[in-house]
């Protein structure tokens, strides 16, 4: 199980190869999020508590752990200043069949979104602005 | 004492983004009554709890836990990571 | 939307770089099935069917795109016989929110076990075997 | 005429992956009926249909769907792809 918070930019393919590189597992799922451009977008800029950031994460991805039969999960979120295009974060796991792949990696989705100390703020060329937690993110939680 | 923490737009209201604090609040709301009576700055950040988070010692909390033997809380809004 | 169906390995990780380089997307899933050993394993042996494996892959592809608000899908099935540790297929998605992006890799994977016209052969030291199906993947097909 | 396929285990029991049939089957499942009936390497193929699948001109289909105007029948067990 790895966990890194790291301002610097990350290959999410790469990395995805080298999580998978020599485990016994049948099925490996990754997401990554990236800087999304709705329009005007120079940065997005990402805040985090450090200490209880990697805590948090790490709380999390024991709780999935427990929850599925994981042969290895991966969780990458940066933080800083971030221009369009570039990934912000990722996870991965590693199972024996798919189903247990994708629902813990949706679980540890789910609550990276609204359980680990990462705020986003959008700098536009007008402005910036806080990125507003989305109801929908705190209701995916009660589904786990 | 205590170390208090404030991060994203808490932090940018309050204008700083940590303070140490001498106070004997039981709890996170009595520690934020005290703050707000301090400054406008203060009453602006904390206007409306219930979009507040707090965190005692790294751990998320309730408003209303105990602060007996914490030495470091945090305020901020909603997580928006992922 | 891309469908490749071939004998020759693939990268996992610069496919699925590659796939969302350029993409509009803040949501980018893969899955990737790789030859498990359980113990034993020479290799996989994987039969298809030519010309149908394209449109059942087709379809699949034409009807994810149709249920979600899909920027990309990328799906890769290999053929012919592959040594344990290799992927067998992957698929990719982007979407703009994760969720439209894991529930269309989830319905692609879904489909593709039990509508694609490929077989698996275990080929063992001691001997081979078909893969059977599995109940719980006809099953899978049923919450959509 | 018709072109019928085998893949998989029912390949292998029936020896060969494809043939032209001279057939005036009705549906595939008549067709079985009518290999089945040829030789025991058919019988052996076909012993339990309910862990069979057919395509008619590449497209899942039913046993009792009409083979009228269908140039390629394919019979197989079920997928395990992905």
């Amino acid at each position: 199980m790895t966990v890194r918070v790291q301002s610097a930019p990350f290959d999410f393919g790469a990395e995805g190869a080298a999580f998978a590189a020599g485990l016994p597992s049948g099925a490996v799922v990754t997401f990554t999020g990236l800087v999304r451009d709705p329009g005007g977008l120079v940065a997005m800029e990402i805040e985090h508590y450090p200490g209880m950031t990697e805590r948090a994460i790490g709380a999390i991805v024991a709780e999935a752990t427990a929850r599925w039969s994981l042969d290895g999960a991966l969780v990458i979120h940066r933080h800083g200043r971030l221009p369009p295009g570039e990934p912000i974060m990722m996870v991965a796991t590693a199972a024996r069949h798919r189903a247990e792949a994708f629902q813990a990696a949706e679980f540890l989705m789910d609550y990276l979104k609204s359980r680990a100390p990462f705020w986003k703020k959008e700098i536009g060329a007008d402005g910036e602005e806080w990125v507003a937690a989305r109801d929908a993110d705190e209701d995916a939680l009660s589904r786990w | 004492m205590i170390d208090v923490l404030y991060f994203a737009w808490v932090r940018e209201r309050i204008g700083l983004p940590r303070e140490r604090v001498e106070t004997s609040a039981a709890t996170p709301r009595d520690l934020v009554a005290e703050l707000v009576a301090r400054e406008d700055r203060y009453a602006l950040a904390f206007a409306d709890l219930s979009a507040l988070r707090v965190a005692l010692d790294q751990d998320l909390a309730d408003f209303d836990a105990p602060l007996a033997g914490v030495r470091e809380v945090a305020f901020f809004p909603p997580m928006t990571g992922g």
